[in-house]
């Protein structure tokens, strides 16, 4: 039993981490229609940029916030000068996407050139609190506590602010936003910008657990893909669940009943990822509509 | 200088195989296919699995090889081909890494793939067989060379007579619109099966080559990246072109172990590596901003297509 | 040729018959579900009941293409035509029972393909001929006109030797030269005994070609007859100009998000 | 054939605005979705301010084409638009919208995960100063609106989204309202719903063209309608002129009146 609560609550951790980074994807993707397979490397580029101020000496918290920045002038800046005159010239979707595969290999080896491949941290990670049922480094906490914030921060931009309203009016309906009068490129580009700060965020969450490496937005793509896609694609709140669902799913596969090796536990949840596509395309809590 | 030249086209003929396959899915077909890498690794797993733990000769393992492949490819198939094309884009990477996270440390499998420790010792009977051919007088290396570059040319002209073919007519066609193909009596799912297992069976023969060429297998050959490489070849070349696999393959080999000329002084060797796949990356962007067409693709095509 | 329907939305239980070596005109107002009949009849869309029977034999719940290898061929509202082949191919691929579609024949039996090939190619060229192609034949499909396409798309249900053509719009956005002359084709062609059944919003189209009309409204025949009679029947008119209490029925707002054009 | 005048005497008691003067007017427009087919073939429209103008015709004529080439959403090939006396010809859609015209699409014409007020709030994205002030108005003219302010639109029946689809396009506004088929999918109760409600907003003095399939109902409430055929005008007409001409109803049917 003690060990089932331990997965459970290393499960909700992960599961945090990727909430954030998976309500950036499917904000762009609703909004956009677009898969950007380069995503997890913008949580590299956030978690990394934190740390190169903890460098200079900086508290991790204040380090944070240039690590946002760069992650929402990153995707601002790329929906500038690449998405935005790319899809102007009519470039369809699936190139766009192929654009998004080079875009991560650009990306990721930048920062494999700048870093190098070790493996680097913060600082050292505090022993398990015991909480009796289970144990977590302050750090797991921080990382649980942080992205509820982040999350219901997300969830009154879309539901109370009207850039929020705009941005799910857009993933109803383009050509009715439109002739509603809404500026709709405006809204693009500030749904990348804030996309972005999540990402980079969820980055700096991610490097919390102890680790960083210029491939740890890329492992975790697929289980961000996961969660967008089992919450139902499009759907910020969906994703939110999906991801906690994905995150718990692939830790408790490693319970001693199951027996899987701990190697093996993300193919678990890139099973389930497979199961929701082909079962129900439109994920758990989407909308058949949203396809 | 030779060796740089050996190296480059080693390489180029099993890489143009995997384009050919990748090109019969997307080129042909219309299928985003991101696992291709997938079917690579059974091409070279189902050999050396066959030859190392169950002592079979080099050619009942390489059947097996080139058959594991296409069946593999068929449950692929079966259900991903009904995804939209995004979708299947996804579920096919999915399929990779899941693939060789199994090979890597699935329980039982590991007792046949040995997990990340690899398995070596396969490759002897292959490259004793050169004397039988009458090949004796070449070094392992140019043999291996050799015996690439035939299977590029033997699959290159089996496909091109397959896709000039009606049957390539067809898959054209479901590329094209796949309601007006049905609407025309051609049972559209059965041809994308049927496509899917043939390009699947093509990198299976890639994967058995590789194989042979690296002489020991592990887990950390076989990430997404080979796919990615597949990719950027097969759109440098052309997509739906019979040559541009080819041609794309040697130029984009040719300038990827190019950078292995720059000296250490300017780059060391880890960098290096970060730059060419930077490279890859970038180059990947500029065809599809600049050329989406490739070097042998019609510009017209291009423009026509929705 | 019995077509009948229950359960589904946007075709509530229609039922009609389409008589062999006929011109048969299908109307009514937007959202009468005269193209989500085609869809179901064609197996491009399932019906939840009722029975659809095509050349003496059932054809529920069968898939399109073998429909389509029946003989019985459509064509669509939006002209589907394989943009980046050309126009002769676009023809070739439509000829049926060919050896050569199957995988490997090009390996193994060359000589019966290229036979077959010869003979497609001859009869392609022909109707190409007929239909005024023939100068487009190396052009790629979607270099062709709206009007033009219309007509490839015709020609190559033709290719397939079928026993009945349904057409979806065949005059929609083509200009009158042209589509005069697609009339006149589809004219030789029933006299030659081919069925036809046509979906059509120019009603001097239909009043022209067609023998017997089918008038439909909401998923239901509200009425049959030759055109005359058909034009004088008040139903019919109450259809198109709207009752004044409206009979639109709420069960339909489906079939007007699909169904929905100018 | 009647040419266009202004809208009937009879009406011009209840206009607030000064009646008669051109608000739209559309010349030899050319237009369609796909190059080289033109669904609409030198069409000419006019609207005067304060007038509500049908436009019906067989299915196929191009109604729904010429009200979206009129709104910037098909391509206009050739032609001119003037609003307020300004070209407005291949302006892009926001800059009509800024400009004072509202437009409900046929279908999809509501926000669905949006809520009954965050849909009107959209409407007035251009101008968010004037919400509150507008809500007040809107739900005055729709009531069902103002219980329901905060319901998601995906969830209500056809004629209430139809409702949150004109409340939407009303919220800044405009001079001018373009209704696609308001009436397509709807019960007949609903549809008499809407055509009241139409009625009232153009009583206040908003000029209205919509396109039509219930040409009964349509022609009977509009002060001027125009008939489309294969793209182009057929006959144009106050309202009652047109329900009652038997070459329109022949039209409909294919026996093509000559002259």
């Amino acid at each position: 039993m003690q060990e089932a609560f331990q997965l459970l609550a290393n499960g909700i951790v992960i599961g945090s981490v990727i909430a954030v980074a998976a309500v950036g994807l499917s904000l762009v993707f609703g909004v956009l229609g677009l898969i950007n397979v380069a995503h997890g490397d913008f949580l590299t580029l956030g978690a990394f940029t934190a740390l190169v101020f903890v460098g200079l000496g900086l508290p991790l918290y204040v380090a944070a916030v240039p690590a946002i920045a760069a992650g929402a002038l990153a995707m601002g800046g790329l929906e500038k000068v690449l998405w935005k005159p790319m899809r102007d010239r009519g470039t369809s979707n699936v190139n766009l996407l192929i654009i998004s595969i080079g875009l991560a290999l650009v990306l990721r080896h930048v920062i494999f050139w700048i870093f190098g491949a070790r493996v680097q941290r913060f600082g050292p990670v505090s022993e398990r609190i015991d909480f009796g049922l289970f144990a977590l480094t302050p750090q797991d906490i921080i990382i649980v506590v942080g992205s509820a914030i982040a999350l219901i921060g997300t969830g009154l931009m879309l539901q109370k602010t009207r850039i929020g309203t705009a941005m799910r009016a857009l993933s109803d309906n383009k050509d009715l936003a439109e002739a509603s009068g809404i500026n709709v490129s405006r809204v693009i580009l500030y749904t990348w910008v804030i996309a972005g700060a999540l990402t980079a965020y969820g980055g700096v969450l991610l490097g919390l657990q102890g680790r960083l490496f210029p491939n740890m937005g890329w492992f975790l793509l697929l289980l961000i893909f996961a969660g967008v896609i089992l919450g139902g694609i499009g759907s910020a709140y969906g994703a939110m669940i999906g991801s906690l669902i994905i995150g718990v799913a692939q830790e408790m596969a490693t319970h001693s009943i199951i027996g899987l090796p701990a190697d093996l536990k993300t193919a678990v949840a890139f099973l389930v990822l497979i199961l929701v596509l082909l079962v129900r395309p439109q994920g758990i809590f989407g909308r058949r509509k949203a396809i | 200088m030779i060796a740089y030249f050996q190296t480059v086209l080693i390489t180029a003929g099993i890489f143009a195989l995997l384009a050919q396959g990748l090109n019969l899915h997307r080129g042909y077909t219309g299928l985003l296919n991101f696992g291709h890498v997938a079917f690579f690794a059974i091409g070279s797993y189902t050999m050396a699995i066959m030859i190392v733990t169950f002592e079979f000769g080099l050619l009942i393992s390489f059947i097996a090889a080139m058959l594991a492949a296409t069946i593999f490819g068929i449950v692929v198939a079966l259900p991903a081909i009904r995804l939209r094309t995004d979708y299947l884009a996804i579920v096919t990477i999915t399929i990779g890494e899941i693939f060789r996270l199994v090979i890597q440390s699935g329980p039982g499998v590991t007792e046949l793939t040995r997990g990340p420790r690899g398995i070596r010792g396969y490759s002897n009977e292959f490259f004793f067989l050169r004397e039988d051919l009458g090949l004796g007088f070449l070094d392992p290396q140019m043999y291996l060379l050799v015996i690439v570059w035939a299977a590029v040319i033997v699959v290159g002209l089996l496909l091109f007579l397959l896709l000039r073919s009606p049957w390539g007519r067809v898959l054209k066609g479901i590329r094209e619109d796949e309601d007006a193909m049905r609407a025309l009596g051609k049972n559209v799912t059965s041809y994308k099966i049927q496509s899917f297992a043939i390009g699947a069976a093509i990198a299976g023969l890639a994967g058995v080559l590789f194989a042979m060429d690296i002489g020991s297998l592990s887990p950390v050959a076989y990430l997404p990246l080979i796919t990615f490489q597949a990719w950027t070849i097969m759109m440098l070349g052309g997509m739906g072109t019979h040559l541009g696999p080819i041609i794309g393959s040697i130029i984009f080999w040719s300038i990827f172990n190019g950078t292995l000329f720059i000296p250490d002084s300017i780059v060391t060797g880890a960098e290096a590596a970060y730059l060419r796949q930077i490279g890859v990356g970038a180059l990947i962007m500029l065809i599809i901003i600049v050329r989406p067409q490739g070097i042998l693709g019609s510009r017209e095509e291009m423009v026509l297509d929705k | 040729m019995q077509l009948s329907f229950g359960g589904l939305k946007a075709v509530d239980g229609a039922t009609l018959e389409v008589e062999p070596g006929k011109i048969t005109a299908l109307i009514g107002p937007n959202g009468a579900g005269k193209t989500s009949l085609f869809n179901v009849v064609t197996g491009f869309y399932k019906a939840d009941g009722g029975a659809i029977s095509f050349d003496g034999g059932s054809i529920m719940g069968r898939r399109p293409h073998s429909i389509a290898k029946r003989g019985l061929v459509r064509t669509f509202q939006l002209t589907k035509s394989l943009g980046r082949m050309s126009v002769l191919e676009n023809m070739m691929v439509a000829a049926p029972g060919q050896a050569g579609e199957k995988v490997f024949a090009a390996w193994v039996v060359p000589w019966m393909i290229n036979r077959q090939e010869k003979e497609n190619h001859r009869k392609a060229i022909e109707l190409l001929e007929l239909f005024n192609l023939i100068d487009k034949k190396d052009d790629y499909a979607a270099t062709l006109s709206g009007g033009q396409r219309k007509l490839l798309e015709l020609a190559r249900a033709l290719m397939m030797e079928p026993k009945m053509i349904l057409l979806d719009e065949p005059m929609a956005g083509i200009n009158p030269t042209l589509g005069a002359r697609l009339l006149e084709h589809v004219g030789e062609l029933r006299d030659r005994g081919m069925t036809f059944v046509l979906v059509e919003h120019d009603m001097d189209v239909v009043m022209r070609v067609s023998e017997h009309v089918i008038v439909m409204a909401n998923g239901k025949v509200i009425t049959q007859g030759s055109a005359d009679e058909v034009r004088q029947n008040q139903e019919v008119i109450d259809a198109y100009l709207g009752t004044g209490g409206g009979a639109v029925d709420e069960a339909l707002d489906e079939v007007f998000e699909e169904d929905a054009r100018g | 054939m009647a040419e266009a005048n202004g809208p009937n005497e009879a009406r011009e008691a209840e206009e607030p605005k000064e009646a008669g003067t051109l608000l739209l007017e559309a010349r030899d427009l050319l237009s369609g979705y796909v190059p080289e087919v033109d669904i609409v073939r030198g069409c000419d429209v006019e609207v005067a301010a304060g007038e509500l103008v049908s436009v019906i015709g067989p299915n196929g004529a191009g109604k729904s084409t010429l009200i979206k080439s009129l709104f910037g959403l098909v391509p206009v090939r050739g032609g001119t638009i003037y609003f307020e006396e300004n070209e407005v010809t291949r302006f892009p859609t926001h800059r009509l919208v800024e400009a004072g015209i509202g437009y409900v699409p046929q279908t999809e014409n509501v926000f669905p995960t949006l809520t009954v007020e965050e849909n009107l709030e959209m409407g007035a994205y251009l101008r968010p100063k004037v919400i509150q002030e507008r809500y007040e108005e809107l739900f005055e003219w729709f009531p069902i609106l103002a219980e329901r302010r905060s319901q998601r639109a995906g969830t209500m029946s056809g004629g209430q989204r139809q409702l949150v689809a004109l409340a939407r396009a009303l919220m800044l506004q405009p001079s001018l309202l373009l209704l696609d088929e308001p009436s397509a999918g709807l019960s007949p109760a609903n549809v008499d719903v809407i055509f009241d409600r139409i009625q009232l907003i153009n009583s206040k003095g908003v000029a209205i063209l919509m396109v039509e399939q219930n040409a009964k109902r349509a022609l009977a409430m509009s002060d001027r309608g125009y008939v489309l055929e294969m793209g182009q005008n057929r006959f144009t007409g106050p309202g009652e002129e047109l329900l009652n001409d038997p070459k329109v109803a022949d039209l409909y049917l294919g026996g093509r009146a000559k002259g």
